[in-house]
């Protein structure tokens, strides 16, 4: 069920973002086409979480522009992004499937399906009652990347997925990541740990203080000015 | 021991209905026995809940103290089965309490025509029931491994406050009934036969009520010490 | 998308059904009001005359009192693992949640009084001369200014540090008009005056702020 | 290592540099207290010699609610980081924290209690007929009492679920005899009457609680 | 300056720490040397944690003997100790200069310098007057091993230094880590990163299911039972 995406789906110009004095991105300018992985490293406080908020329309810019699927405003085209964050984005006193199916009444789901096959898209069991705050966990980021995916989006925005989960848990959702991407999703994915991603994202992304640095096909630093 | 559980039952429900009958029944002789309790001359019938009232308020502070003696042996020795003992004691001497401060009201109502007086023996009562409300409350809420410790502290805390609420409620001045026993009261000792029959009836009832409940919690850490057993033989170190 | 007040429906019945799975806030809450009570009771002498002629103020101090400490929880499960983000990417509009949070404070602050009222009538051997019904007539106006404030101000609060203290010094200020109007008609309906004026002005400063919460509460919530 | 007294004046010294350097803290709480105050003069509009029947009252209340909120954010910055942990391995005796930490809290909250004292003085025209002195020694005995215990009850509540509700719920039950005695020897000091039992009451179960406190802050604070 | 250090410094035996009905830790028998840096890895949930807050005294076990340097009471040996958590048990109001003079304090340090030695063994600037809270994760991670450091203990533990922390200050701590151990400390790390302490480990100690499953000198997931 491929489908066809515009070429480029997301647009940033001379994204400028000011926390107080302090500029956390400082003029990000960059296109990116549809259908990829793109991973974004960078060193701690390289400004990549504030890049995914701002994507996600958490953040307002200070200055510059933000173009998704055409649209500037996120609110139009809030249907077609999914989100997931550090912190797991869900209630912890519910179940999996109680908290998914809360999730689709606000994104107007009325297919009663839906929430059953997401959960067993990442692997796990819609019939578990176990609320959520008793996941492992592995378990968790794999109901919060269900909850992020509810919605079929064309572009998932991750942030750091695989922090404090093991190396078995992450290797599988990257490939459940890759296969998302051969869909025809676009992926943006923050992650200290790289290597976990060689071989399956189409482009790693270099941020340093706030500015994109380089883009590379293979995992290797470019040279840069700094 | 496993005997004991029966026959102790049978005689709490045999004195409980017998005591009920003496309670609620005027004085009638049958043949050589003489049963019930005389009716009060100026209450009248709802003087009956007396002897509801007055042996749920004895047996409650009787497990109130047994709570506190716990808690301490708990704090020394680290016993388990004393940190039980506390927790049981705790919530049938609430549910006594409770009853008290049911009864209370409702013979006041009538008698006083008022349903609540801040008076001493009312006020203190409301206290202590206060205190081990909010001793459960912790036990409740106490994320930790450690509520036994935590809960013990506050028993401790607890019991020391009742002397000092005591004192500071003397003055309120006092509409409640002296004590019968040891206080300047008097009674009929027909209605004090009966009084004391009620008594006997509800400590044995209120023994056998910790009892089994004693016996549910230790089965229920039993089973969960089995559980974690179980998790230690579990490859995957947890049930289910 | 489905319509706006399916949403509050469905985000009210999700908040009742948490409370009353857990039922630990529900019960230290009705424990809470509770102790206010007994603590007020404490502090002013129920017996004394002064003390019921200032029955209506004590009666609303105490709600206000217990009404803080729920309003301050509100939020506590949309921040908890920051799913209010997960709110804000969705496509549901602000107000509905808004609504959805309000409705849920007033059933809740309502159960406390109902249980707080008749422990303070109890306590405190009041009898209203004027008629019941304007009582509780004042008592939902009251209780429906303090609860759109409140949550609307609780939300403010999230983004500050010190969270817990924050709500009260937003809220108190606000609010003294309409306490104001719930003691001056409480006391005098006990005392079988009239207090038309009171709730008159209970009425509009309710639709005031109602309107005013919601037109602002987007801002509020997509504030970072 | 050095001397517990040197651990607590290093802890209670870093506290109030903390404090000082923050000053949020301080402002929020000088704040709301004068908000309690004057929502308490808007909701008792008491004349001269009514108000001084119920000051007591008023005045005790209002630092109780100023103090449970305070108290509330004694353990907070220690719990944030997890610091106290830090404190735990190290070689530094639990007591030391306590005292440091009581200190601090009797402190903070008689600074509040020393701006809001004037503010109802002034709102309800108080004048005492009894020894002022005899005031002061209250406020200090029955300050003590509360923070002494509210200390001990917010470590507590730190092993607890919905920490905030908890403090209240323990600290209330167990301060209803302090308070009383607050109350009662304000009321009859202002009065010009004798309050010697109410001090005496008041010096006995300082003792007696701080002791208690002082045997088990430790297993309070070890426990997981 | 190299200490001499007696052979065992740290034996478990049959340590078991339950939770309610969950066993953390299910019977840990284990003997370590001293002078070495131990790695400790594992899945999620596998008790690393717990055996680190055991180690640390801030657990008590259900059952099972822990003895540290001869000692089995972890008071007498608390001044041997550092401990590193994953937050950073600082405060985040003061400087790290200040955290440190105040936790010199308990630790009954008089020593007027050693504070700013161990700021700057870490790699910091103990002049710097930012509050900790101001600091970057890699900063931060650094002052909170200063912490640990600040006793000079033989027995350092802990616990995912590297979690969220960029992979170029991952690199430096591991080198200072190194440094110490050679300097004749026993370390126990826990990680997710194993890779990072490829070649400066001197055993890996593998965790599973709250037991240890196997040592390796390399970095190789011993063949287990499961
Ligand atoms: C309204 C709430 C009431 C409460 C909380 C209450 C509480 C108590 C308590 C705690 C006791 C045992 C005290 C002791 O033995 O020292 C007691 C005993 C007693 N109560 Fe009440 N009471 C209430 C109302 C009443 C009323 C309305 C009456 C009847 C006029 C009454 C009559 C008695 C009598 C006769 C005793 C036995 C006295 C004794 O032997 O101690 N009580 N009550
Ligand atoms: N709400 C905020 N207020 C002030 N400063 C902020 C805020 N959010 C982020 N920053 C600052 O902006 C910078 C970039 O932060 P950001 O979280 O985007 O970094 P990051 O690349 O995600 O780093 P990490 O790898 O540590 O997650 C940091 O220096 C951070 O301190
Ligand atoms: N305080 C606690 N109460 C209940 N269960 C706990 C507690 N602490 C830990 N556990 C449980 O014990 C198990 C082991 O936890 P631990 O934190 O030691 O794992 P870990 O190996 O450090 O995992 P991770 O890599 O995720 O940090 C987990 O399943 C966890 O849920
Ligand atoms: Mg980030
Ligand atoms: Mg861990």
């Amino acid at each position: 069920m491929t489908e066809t995406v515009p070429v480029t789906v997301v647009s940033v110009s001379n994204l400028i973002k000011q926390f107080g004095r302090f500029a956390a991105l400082r003029g990000v300018t960059a296109e990116f086409s549809g259908g990829k992985l793109y991973a974004i490293l960078g060193d701690n406080g390289a400004g990549k979480t504030t890049l995914l908020r701002t994507l996600a329309g958490l953040n307002q810019p200070s200055s510059g522009e933000v173009e998704i699927l055409g649209a500037s405003k996120f609110h139009d085209i809030c249907q077609q992004v999914g989100y997931m964050a550090h912190p797991s984005l869900l209630y912890d006193e519910m179940s999996g499937m109680e908290n998914l199916e809360y999730f689709a009444r606000l994104y107007g789901i009325t297919s009663g399906t839906r929430c059953a096959e997401v959960i067993r898209s990442v692997g796990l069991d819609p019939d578990l009652v176990r609320p959520v705050g008793q996941y492992s966990q592995g378990m968790r980021q794999r109901m919060s990347l269900a909850r992020a995916l509810l919605n079929n989006p064309k572009i998932l925005l991750l942030d750091e997925p695989f922090s404090n989960v093991d190396l078995h848990s992450a290797t599988e959702m990257v490939r459940l990541l890759a296969r998302t991407r051969d869909r025809g999703k676009t992926i943006f994915l923050v992650t200290h740990q790289a290597s976990l991603l060689e071989g399956a994202a189409d482009e790693f992304v270099w941020m340093e203080f706030g500015k994109i640095v380089g883009r590379t096909r293979e995992l290797k630093r470019p040279e840069t000015a700094q | 021991m496993k005997r004991a559980f029966p026959i102790l039952g049978i005689v709490t429900a045999i004195l409980l209905s017998y005591a009920l009958c003496m309670a609620l029944m005027p004085v009638t002789h049958i043949w050589i026995f003489t049963v019930g309790a005389p009716t009060e001359q100026t209450m009248g019938n709802v003087q009956r809940i007396f002897y509801y009232h007055v042996p749920s308020a004895w047996t409650a502070f009787i497990l109130f103290f047994v709570n506190f003696a716990a808690s301490v042996v708990y704090l020394i020795r680290r016993r388990p089965a004393a940190d039980i003992v506390a927790l049981v004691s705790a919530e049938v001497g609430v549910v006594f309490c409770t009853v008290v401060l049911i009864t209370g009201p409702i013979w006041a109502r009538p008698v006083w025509g008022i349903w609540w007086t801040w008076d001493v023996r009312l006020t203190s009562t409301l206290v202590l029931w206060l205190i081990y409300v909010s001793y459960l409350f912790l036990r409740r809420f106490s994320s930790s491994g450690q509520t036994p410790t935590l809960a013990a502290a506050l028993a401790v805390l607890g019991a020391l406050c009742v002397p000092f609420v005591y004192l500071s409620i003397r003055f309120f001045r006092t509409q409640h009934p002296q004590p019968v026993i040891g206080g300047g009261g008097s009674i009929d000792p027909r209605m004090l036969h009966v009084l004391l029959i009620n008594w006997l009836a509800f400590s044995c009832f209120a023994y056998l009520v910790c009892w089994s409940r004693y016996r549910l919690e230790k089965l229920q850490r039993d089973v969960d010490e089995a559980h974690a057993l179980e998790s230690l033989l579990d490859p995957r170190g947890s049930v289910r | 998308m489905s319509a706006p007040t399916g949403i509050t429906r469905a985000t009210l019945l999700k908040d009742l059904r948490l409370e009353w799975r857990s039922k630990d806030a529900i019960n230290s809450m009705l424990f809470f009001s509770l102790l206010v009570v007994v603590v007020f009771s404490f502090s002013f002498d129920p017996s004394a005359e002064e003390s019921r002629q200032i029955a209506g103020g004590l009666i609303w101090v105490a709600f206000l009192f217990a009404a803080v400490v729920a309003l301050n929880q509100t939020w506590a499960r949309e921040i908890r693992n920051q799913v209010l983000d997960a709110y804000r990417v969705s496509p549901a509009p602000a107000n509905s949640l808004f609504i959805a949070k309000v409705l849920g404070n007033f059933i809740f602050v309502s159960a406390l009084e109902a249980l707080m009222t008749p422990l303070f009538i109890v306590f405190y051997r009041l009898r209203s001369l004027g008629p019941a019904w304007q009582l509780l007539l004042v008592a939902v106006l009251g209780t429906w200014a303090l609860v759109v404030n409140g949550t609307f101000f609780a939300a403010m609060s999230l983004r500050t540090r010190s969270r817990e203290i924050m709500l009260p010094l937003l809220l108190f200020p606000i609010s003294i008009p309409a306490l104001l109007a719930m003691v001056q008609a409480t006391t005098s309906i006990l005392n079988g005056e009239g207090a038309r004026f009171w709730i008159v002005l209970l009425v509009s400063y309710d639709l005031v702020f109602t309107t005013v919460c919601l037109l602002l509460f987007e801002t509020v919530l997509n504030a970072e």
